[in-house]
């Protein structure tokens, strides 16, 4: 981890509610696909945690949805803004028990995480095959990214205006070796009830610091307790307790 | 002793800057961010006979100037703290650690203080009798002080080390209860932890925290922490331990004009995991400013 | 009855937006700057049987995201309110306006009552037994249960205009002193007064406040507000009206989920002096955004 | 009183710790000399009353001392900054009963409200004399801008390194037909003591408002409770009462 001044290089719409931004500064220490960053915001207590959508040498993209008074003001800023920025936080996902043929299934707002993991899985030299789901058509964002990347994306919509129709779970009958997965709990469900190989899923809960020290963000697993910050946000399906 | 030193119970503090407890850990996360041995010391996150999960999530809730939290105290418990906690925080610590410990009963609080009271690297005993996140827990021995003397004494009665008892502001006579801990043999009184606080998620229309209610935190306390900080110095001889929204040097020279011999850190960690290495590196600065030779000279200078 | 009208005691209110006692004066300044009839209605300067001054200045200071101010129930007293005050904002007010009365005996509170009873522009009494910054003043009643229901129950006896007694968020209870009113006689409770917060100069050392502590108020104090309104409003069958950090039309559907029937600003009308209409322009659009048809169907909607 | 949204065009040192500041918006309701406004700043509850130093037809010009966190962040604004400002507070000065040989008597950060006030008092053909206390030579500031009005200017410091040494009443003994003053209170009471005519003496106090809602700035006099902010700030020299 690393906390550190980053400036605002890009930042603008993919859909309606969903923004790309572009942040300049040292980003060392985002080692693995699957991080996040947490970025302090003017006016705001608590820092927003959002998760790492790629990485060059000198920069961290994200891609984040307007869903409050936080994200309400980051779509605003300026190009040139300054921003502290805790970055390098979390596991991230482990390529290493891929296998040859990975399954990527995200869901809206866990799409992003998914491509700095694919573009790492290519370059490993694996043949990589992307599930994006959305909504309706209008929400979709990124497919290209994935298809640029050599991946093959499939998209379902659940109101079937664009790709397949239904959930994500509806373009799983593919053959792969692992699964890696982000979206939101219903779905992370289902795919963990669909799945039929080994897994890794990513998380999302409220948290306080982001780093592992106020015990906010803990939840249960089958190997103990674990803090979705610092042992997650990536679990792997096998230590998995879905409570309720 | 150096410029910024203070005296807390017989034990000399480097500086009066201690993160406080549930937000600092068992210190050796931070220890990865810089030399935590620039600390006075650090309370360590709250401690109870047995291990404990605590309450489901979201436990954390955004506030204007502040956080609610209601993690209810998720601990190993106290023979893991022992066995696991204390040995991997020896490493990277080399001072006293203030031992933050809570109960649900007067016996718990006796047996888990009686285990760290063995332990060499505590330093002092902090009893947290005002958690607001445990039901039927600690805060009720917090809001009538016959029970907190209850707690008092048990502890006093195992343990040789300095006792700080740790007081909720969520009560209408604070001064009642740090006299009563005075009374039954506490060497000292920390406050204030959180107060009870809510918030409401209007998409969902439920509390934004699972546990509905949490322990309020961060800059927007400050003001009613310095108040009873204030009342409570002027109120017992014993010295007084001030938290509750501190996150700047400014601050802490305002808790200790109010009467605090030393100060809590708390909610600033978790949004600068670097703030109280930078309130230490800043306070010369800022005491050359306000005229301010020797901290200590500062405890209670409020006029 | 609109979309924003709620029942508040049996009159009702074209919505529930109320400035606070202490921050809209007797309604004629603010008069100069917009129609205040747009208003629900609004809470007067708090009035005493006798005229009085306040406290000393300064009487107010900075917080993050509040203020502190120890006014100290500066009014003309109760006759003068009647004979210069009100006359003067019959002219530019044509609703019930909500009285707000504080004491220093329970005599004080009666005699003061009375008086105002007989005002046929006076829609409900607010009593205030919950005013931080006079000493051995109104405080002391908002603490203890009994001292409240005997304030009320006197109160009672001289009117048969609706009641609400307006309570102090700094007691250990809040629940049990609200019930008390209720079983005393009260028709509403209003939550919170202001929390009690100090600050301190460090360039003097001294108190930013003459009165060293005031009472604190603001966004910063809305989570309490929010946490006592929800632990009120379920406890009693009379309405409450809440405040405490209201500044926004968010904010005030925040406190009618959390069982607020209506809604008192105060701070915020100091800083920004058309908030209250700002507000009520803005609640039908964020209705809207948060699936909200008729508002007062969200009262105590919270699940 | 206005509520308006005003732009800074001008904001610069005059001193190590004075500032000047003009800010472009609706002005029409600045009617006196000594009124103030009222400045809401991003991160402060309160605003900053600050005394309005001269107007023209589109804008106020404010010069204001960096003494807290809201001044300290005020001097820092960049000049295309809109602030939120209330404008036209306070009753501000008389000019009607100046006589033809008013004496302006400013300390410190009290001297900017009699900038506006001797420009009137000229235009009204008064013949101006300005004393303009300072505690010591590098704090002096406005002196020329007096000079060019025409008035006749005095300055003094307490230290005696420019001008006259020592306070104000050591400037005091000329004749004049009615005082007009600002500053610290100390100084008020030295001025108030020492004056031989009817005078006006502007006050200050911590405020909560700033147009007379909340009571927190009122004091006794002679004539009963007054608001310093709507009363106020300028007090007759018949009725003020001097507490302890």
């Amino acid at each position: 981890m690393k906390q550190g001044i980053y400036k605002i290089v890009e930042n603008y719409p993919l859909t309606d509610s969903v923004y790309r931004m572009r942040l300049e500064g040292d980003v060392a220490c985002i080692t693995a696909p699957g991080q996040f960053i947490n970025i302090k915001i003017e006016g705001m207590f608590l820092r927003r945690p959002i998760s790492v959508f790629d990485r060059d040498e000198h920069s961290v993209t994200i891609i984040y949805k307007v869903v409050g008074k936080g994200t309400e003001a980051m779509k605003d800023m300026a190009v040139g803004t300054e921003l502290d920025v805790l970055v390098g936080l979390g596991n991230g996902y482990d390529t290493s028990v891929s296998g040859d043929k990975p399954l990527l299934i995200g869901g809206g707002v866990g799409v992003p995480p998914l491509y700095m993991l694919a573009k790492k899985l290519i370059s490993e030299g694996k043949s990589v095959r992307v599930i994006l789901g959305f909504n309706t058509e209008k929400e979709v964002f990124c497919e290209k990214d994935f298809k640029d990347l050599g991946a093959e994306v499939a998209v379902t919509t659940v109101d079937g205006s664009y790709g397949v129709k239904g959930f994500v779970t509806n373009a799983m009958d593919v053959p792969y070796t692992h699964f890696y997965t982000c979206g939101p709990e219903p779905m992370l469900k289902a795919v963990y009830k669909a799945s039929t190989t080994s897994g890794q899923m990513s998380f999302e809960e409220r948290m306080g610091c982001g780093f592992g020290a106020c015990m906010g963000c803990s939840c249960k697993t089958l190997t103990g307790y674990k803090r979705i910050c610092k042992e997650g946000p990536v679990m792997r399906k096998e230590e998995i307790l879905w409570e309720d | 002793m150096g410029r910024l030193s203070v005296d807390l119970c017989g034990i000399t503090l480097d500086n009066p800057v201690i993160p406080a407890s549930g937000t600092f850990g068992f210190g050796y996360e931070f220890a990865e961010l810089y030399d935590i041995n620039v600390l006075g010391t650090f309370s360590f996150k709250g401690t109870t006979r047995d291990s404990r999960f605590g309450n489901p999530t979201p436990r954390i809730a955004e506030c204007p100037m502040g956080m609610i939290n209601a993690v209810g105290l998720q601990n190993p418990g106290v023979d893991k703290v022992i066995s696991e906690e204390l040995p991997k925080l020896k490493k990277c610590f080399h001072k006293k650690v203030m031992a933050n410990v809570s109960g649900f009963s007067v016996e718990d609080y006796a047996y888990t203080c009686e285990r760290l009271d063995k332990e060499e690297q505590v330093g002092w005993l902090e009893v947290n009798v005002s958690c607001p996140n445990v039901h039927g827990g600690g805060m009720s021995f917090g809001t009538d002080p016959a029970a907190a003397a209850e707690v008092t004494k048990a502890v006093r009665a195992v343990t040789t080390k300095p006792i700080i008892i740790k007081l909720s502001p969520n009560v209408t006579d604070v001064v009642s209860i740090a006299k009563a801990c005075e009374d039954a043999g506490a060497d000292g009184i920390s406050l204030i932890n959180t107060l009870l606080g809510m918030r409401i998620d209007l998409r969902t229309r439920r509390p934004v925290i699972a546990n509905k209610m949490g322990g309020f935190s961060g800059p927007a306390i400050f003001p009613v922490a310095v108040r009873m900080v204030y009342q409570v110095a002027n109120a017992v001889k014993i010295p007084v331990v001030g938290m509750g929204g501190v996150s700047t040097a400014e601050d802490v020279i305002e808790m200790m004009l109010a009467g605090a011999t030393a100060v809590e850190v708390g909610a600033a960690n978790l949004t600068d995991p670097f703030v109280c290495k930078d309130i230490i590196n800043d306070l010369p600065r800022v005491m050359d400013k306000y005229g301010i030779n020797d901290l200590k000279s500062i405890i209670g200078g409020v006029r």
